[in-house]
């Protein structure tokens, strides 16, 4: 058995990303999805943090929380931050083709959920093992 | 995240960006950066080399597409290099396809 | 109290989709929304809809399924059609800036759950009144 | 959905775009050629006419954005014009700014 921790408070900026996927892959690692599943599972994980940093807003303290659960069979990654969901004006982007992070998680797990509440933002991530996928 | 912006005198127009590393929020400007030179110089022939990349993530992603989507309007060739099967997969499934060596 | 169908299978056709409009705009109107929230859901359940027909593959009968239902104290509309969920080039699109939909519908309702599994995607809307939310 | 595209022989490169009805996936590409055509007639100020439209979905949000996209890029003006509560209300969620009457 993996210890991995089950709740991280991470400081609301993109150098802390790293630890994110740390976190994540650990988490299913220790879950047992295989390897393409589990970098899967970390790529959309990923998403979900950077989202958090960027376009969420942090605690007081200035931290976005992580935590992962089991549920069901399956492995769920939640991240929570105290903005307000807002779809942003692309155009204020220095990057091209952004927007496609929501996509690109639907993708690779098995259920994206995202809940806007006068708290703040909470988007969920489950991904189930292969075999019962 | 690292790269290096590589050119053949031999053949005008091909340059070679080779990632190393994670590439997150932290890096795609850099990726933006070094694709935005490699247009300046005169690129026809791009080819993105992830043989070491070990994570990618949408941001540099859409970096890709847009520069896949550029060179395909102007009549150019763009080519991602990539054999980490974990990260083989995962631009397959949002769409970009690879190639196992440098063309 | 309104009488409205709670689902209805409707031909994979985008003519279909005012008819998803009539059916979401009802529910919410039936279930107590206030006007800027009912037009709220029936926007988002019009993307999600309009995503399904788009993107997604109908049942063997050209159909996909929409359906509505009270949960929690929550307005909750859900799509279903038979495809696999992915993300799609845009370059692919004639049409400019696409591929905000997602973003809208998080934006517009409390929940979006987006769900792919072996036989299908199901995207699943919830709403609660001004009051509680 | 319906439209007009109208224009002024007092001010050139002045074209206002009326939108009738509900503007879903149907109606979204004739929303695109309308822009279009004002873009290939010169346009320098457009105007989206929205006071009748009942329904606006987000490819026609998308045709609208980039329109705007591309008149900030070239000094040009953007605007919308929309009373529908509602669709105000929507378009502000989004991102869109209105204003309450022909400019
Ligand atoms: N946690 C969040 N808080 C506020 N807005 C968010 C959050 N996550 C996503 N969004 C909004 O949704 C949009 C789409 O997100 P996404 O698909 O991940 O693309 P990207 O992050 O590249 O813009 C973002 O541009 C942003 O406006
Ligand atoms: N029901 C679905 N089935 C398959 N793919 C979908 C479905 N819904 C959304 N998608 C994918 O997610 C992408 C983003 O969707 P969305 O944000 O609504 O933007 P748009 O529909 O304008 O492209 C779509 O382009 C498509 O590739």
């Amino acid at each position: 058995m993996l210890a991995c921790p089950e709740r991280l408070e991470l400081p609301a900026d993109p150098s802390e990303l790293v630890t994110a996927r740390r976190f994540a892959d650990c988490a299913a690692a220790r879950f047992g999805l295989d390897e393409p599943e589990r970098y899967q599972f970390t790529f959309a994980a990923n998403e979900a943090v950077s989202n958090a940093i960027e376009h969420g807003e942090p605690s007081p303290e200035g931290t976005i929380r992580i935590h992962v659960a089991e549920e069901d069979g399956a492995l769920v990654f939640e991240v929570e931050d105290h903005g307000t969901f807002a779809p942003s004006p692309a155009a204020l982007d220095p990057l091209p083709e952004r927007g496609r992070g929501l996509a690109f998680m639907a993708a690779t797990v098995d259920e994206v959920d995202v809940r806007r509440s006068v708290s703040g933002t909470v988007v969920r991530l489950c991904k189930r093992r292969a075999a019962a996928a | 995240m690292s790269y290096i912006l590589g050119h053949s005198a031999a053949e005008p127009g091909w340059y070679v960006i080779t990632v190393g590393g994670e590439c997150d929020l932290n890096a795609a400007p850099s990726l933006s950066v070094a694709v935005e030179a490699a247009f300046q110089r005169g690129v026809d022939t791009m080819v993105v080399d992830l043989k070491e990349t070990t994570f990618i993530d949408s941001t540099a992603i859409g970096v890709l597409l847009a520069a896949r989507e550029r060179l395909r309007g102007s009549g150019g060739r763009f080519e991602v290099v990539c054999g980490t099967p974990n990260v083989v997969r995962v631009l397959e499934i949002v769409g970009v396809e690879t190639v196992a060596g440098v063309p």
